[in-house]
């Protein structure tokens, strides 16, 4: 059995390697050096990273309080709303984006927003709130389940020793939910780069506009330049990399993904 | 000094109801009871972690039911300690005094004041996963009294070390509480406990307080079956009672009967520690009005001790020491005679009851 | 604290809750019950469920004894080979179908496999390698999770009571991660409905050939044709939401998502 | 029967090296230990869960040291009982049976037998979860005895119960091994277990074998210091011994000397039971050829006897009846005088040995 067993594993784990090997072989070195340095990769890396540091700040500030409140609180529709918040975990994010779009393109309040002056549509405004949306369930697991590892205990000895509340919070809970908290910000920020259907649906694809490195993947597939394309897949398969990498070092007890 | 008037809590599977307690300042009350029985949840209601459902507590005759745990001024020591792991034991001690925004000059002084009276000044620097169970208690006891709390509620402060270290954190515990003078509450599941550290203890059962009193007086004087039993009272007999001059006679199911002192009348339970029954291979004269022939159906050494169980037309257990067992040659078959005064039978109605009475059936001591 | 807390999650479980209805109600209910019964929303219902199942089928077959091997065995490279199978998981799914689509169309492996009858890229058979090799690793985490809580002194006893190790591992372990194993399985099937990323890839958008739920999706909406989209886009949250309430009924312990 | 000949085993942070133990026919053989000394390991390399680094194992002369489990007929009883969730007490006894293909009558018949035995019968259509420790615990027994097992393996089987619960399953235990007349090897870390139940004990430390034999000679004469203090004996004195006649005087650092039977010469740690320590006002004429002037430091009660310890130049404790203590009015201060027999005295060479020394350092009984 256990020969078996481990020949299977092998086998997966070599074909998945082959796959990504094989993409990254896929063009001439030099080639993927001049797709990599052309204006339109360069945009969509800087697009890409200035929106996911966004999205992934947002996502932060909102999951601490939603998580904990989750974990420790009880309060009446409790269930409902952890369905509620764990439902864009099962939804694809095609339908997420769709949902989105609609929200913010045809009812009353997306109409104030953007006149406002807080356009959402197929701007690079929507590619942030497609991540956030699309992100902070997983956030919110990750952190929730950090808190409920930290014993409730410290958090009264911290009380019968003089703290308030979010003193406890702040001094005891959060600290040793670091890791968690790094990791899961890591993570965030690794999906908001790759994050593909929801982005597309709601900001579209308008070349150097919206075009993040995935958009940029998916336009030069389209138009057959599979240089460009190659070049931002290869950049996404290295952020995954790092972000694996890294996620290991800061603690390979968090269930991150 | 601490006054709590009928507390009840639920607490998910956890709950008690209708608790009251009186302790005393400078009193050590120790909450005996089964693993499980809710002693944990009481301990953080009286700290203020838990709001009551109904019931209130008052402190100095101050009402404290509804204060913000930080503004009691109770110290808290969990079985598990709860050392913060991410501070070293220095913050961990000085934590509460920077809370309360201690100026660091004083409070470097009166951590290594209650550092040294805990011998945990050369930890400072350590963290507390590398420390030893002792050591962990210890820390946990300097963080909770650095604040000189008016009241240390301690959780089961014993059980989570192994044998030799808590005996040495329980002379510890008795030695930091003569210099520091707190009153304590503490909370355990072991009968040692109570001996070596109660002024009262307070028998807790299914939730609810079934006996509060002095130590002897609870273990002499149990006030129903189930204390008897948690108390390691060796023998817990049924039987009826009945008037017999100025003492009481209990007959067991056909078996023979023997005298107590006793004012009960109707189905009881007796109980007679142990120790108290002396084997001899024949009828002696003596004060003990109760003399019953017996066969021994079991010995069972413990460690200095030897339990011995007859069959004297019901079980009965005599504690014996080693050199005793071995002069009388006890073993399963041998015909003992087993002589216990009278006095040292205690009887309790059968039908257990469901009020707080302590040492209320006391007798007088009649050889 | 604690009400600007649950502040903070009532808000965001109401925005969640909101862009989902107003999806719902985007049509007339008259034109979604006609568009669901379209010939084209009809074949994609078909195709996404033969594919999804057969996918689900495969991912279960190879999940089960990976997960085993990576949770109870020690080997050389076991924790190059847990890197690597954890790797699709922080991988964008549109860069592990470029990936394949250059492995099947590229490579001679793919060429000879083209040859002998099994055409991967842009056929049905494209659907479900994609969909395996996006799930499987997912599932692969949820199994080990579960294996990992089962205590393994079962297996021991087993075995002195007079099982070999397969028989201790089949008539102990698995039943007892049987809940995770459902779960899992539901889950997967739900991924495999929705995805989108990887599919359009390999498969292509290809209208009544390679066209699941969520290609049919982002055609409609690419051709403007907006009700054949909200009837997918219907469908599949309402598979989101069948699945969430059928994991919690199976096993709320298992960390699915 | 079974003979392990030194065996080592590493399975990440549990390991144990070069044990060696043989276990005869029909006995009753205890290890004993600190929780987390590694014995679960050494269990589960005997039964064949775990392929030694080094050494073999042989049932009846043939060499199992790479048999499958399945094939050495061993039963194993779990502390946590590991009795399979998803099945009903009764497929758990069956388990066993289902796999040897007994056919289904024979099966019934059998598990019918071995619950009779261990009074589980009425348990059959149960599942684990619903029963209490001591059930499962005979569960488990009766699914490992159903096979008739050469071996059966305890993992400290009465940790997980509480105090009277764990009282009965220990006369279970020594009822159910008297009438299958199995061979069994429980590890442990109670004291009670090995007296209880023991015939032969093994004292285990840091992965070794530190001293094996009969449990009376090794309680008395331990081999090293860690094994006098993990019997829980109440004096442990570090002192010189120079020869005295046909005795050994034992110098203790400044304070006062006494004799003890033995030859070791140097520096040395003297063991004396608590127990045989004698307390008197006066001194007495007697043939105890030790007798040390004190005074009282402390009076702990335990239970039905009280530890009295003295300061005679160095702590010297005594455990007395609670009856003594009344006498002799004892209190922190009190002048008492502490007799002790020569023979009383047991003294091990200060350095511990590494060997396996079982009851070596035995002497005559002189009074």
């Amino acid at each position: 059995m256990r020969r078996l067993f481990l020949f299977i594993t092998c086998l997966f784990a070599l074909f998945i390697g082959a796959a990504l090997l094989g993409l990254l072989a896929a063009t001439p070195p030099a080639a993927l050096v001049a797709s990599l340095a052309s204006p339109e990769i360069r945009f969509a890396v800087l697009l890409s990273l200035a929106t996911s540091l966004v999205s992934t700040a947002i996502c932060i500030a909102l999951a601490v309080p939603i998580a904990y409140a989750l974990d420790r609180y009880r309060f009446a529709g409790k269930r409902a709303a952890t369905l509620v918040l764990t439902l864009p975990l099962a939804l694809p994010p095609l339908v997420a984006g769709i949902a989105l779009l609609l929200f913010f393109g045809t009812t009353p309040w997306g109409k104030a927003l953007e006149q406002a002056g807080l356009a959402v549509v197929f701007t690079p405004l929507g590619i942030v709130v497609a991540e956030v949306f699309v992100n902070l369930p997983y956030l919110i697991r990750i952190l929730r389940s950090a808190f409920s590892g930290v014993n409730p205990r410290f958090e009264n000895v911290a009380k019968t020793l003089g703290c308030t509340d979010a003193g406890a919070f702040l001094q005891v809970t959060l600290p040793l939910a670091r890791p968690a908290l790094v990791a899961g910000g890591i993570i965030t920020w690794s999906k908001a780069m790759g994050e593909f259907g929801a982005v597309l649906m709601l900001a579209g694809a308008t070349p150097m506009r919206t075009e993040t490195l995935p958009i940029a993947l998916f336009l030069n597939i389209s138009t057959g330049d599979l240089n460009l394309a190659v070049a931002a897949a290869t950049i996404l398969i290295l952020i995954s990399l790092a972000t694996l990498c890294a996620v290991d070092l800061v603690d390979r007890g968090v269930n991150v993904f | 000094m601490l006054r709590i008037e009928s507390l009840s809590v639920t607490l998910g599977a956890f709950s008690f109801r209708d608790v009251s307690l009186e302790v005393r300042e400078n009193e050590y009350l120790v909450i005996l009871g089964p693993s499980g029985a809710g002693k944990t949840v009481l301990l953080e209601t009286i700290a203020g972690i838990h709001a009551p459902s109904s019931g209130r507590i008052f402190l100095r005759d101050r009402e404290i039911t509804s204060a913000e745990p930080r503004s009691r001024s109770f110290g808290m020591v969990y079985q598990d300690y709860a050392l913060f792991p991410h501070r070293t034991v220095e913050e961990n001690i000085a934590f509460g005094l920077r809370q309360r925004k201690v100026p660091p000059d004083e409070q470097r002084a009166l951590v290594a004041e209650i550092s040294a009276l805990l011998e945990v000044g050369h930890l400072a620097e350590r963290y507390p996963g590398s420390l030893s169970g002792g050591e962990q208690q210890r820390v946990a006891l300097a963080r909770a009294l650095v604040l000189r709390p008016k009241v240390l509620l301690l959780d089961e402060p014993l059980s989570a070390l192994d044998g030799p270290t808590r005996e040495r954190m329980r002379t510890e515990l008795v030695r930091v509480r003569r210099l520091t003078g707190t009153t304590v509450i503490q909370i355990t599941h072991h009968l040692e406990d109570v001996f070596a550290l109660a002024d009262r203890v307070a028998i807790m059962h299914e939730g609810r307080i079934v006996q509060v009193g002095e130590t002897g007086d609870v273990f002499l004087h149990p006030s129903d079956p189930f204390v008897a039993e948690f108390l390691g009272i060796g023998n817990i007999i049924r039987g009826r009672s009945s008037p017999a001059g100025r003492l009481a006679r209990v007959e067991t199911g056909g078996g023979p009967s023997f005298l107590a002192v006793s004012g009960v009348v109707g189905d009881v339970v007796a109980t007679l520690h142990a120790e108290d029954v002396i084997l001899s291979e024949a009828p002696f004269a003596s004060s003990a009005r109760n003399c019953l022939p017996g066969t021994v159906t079991e010995v069972v050494p413990c460690g200095s001790t030897v339990r011995v169980v007859l069959d004297a037309g019901f079980p009965l257990t005599a504690l014996l020491t080693r050199e005793s067992c071995r002069e009388l040659d006890l073993g399963p078959g041998s015909r003992v005679y087993a002589t216990f005064k009278a006095s040292a039978v205690h009887v309790i109605p059968a039908a257990p009851r469901q009020d707080v009475a302590a040492g209320s059936a006391a007798g007088p001591e009649i050889g």
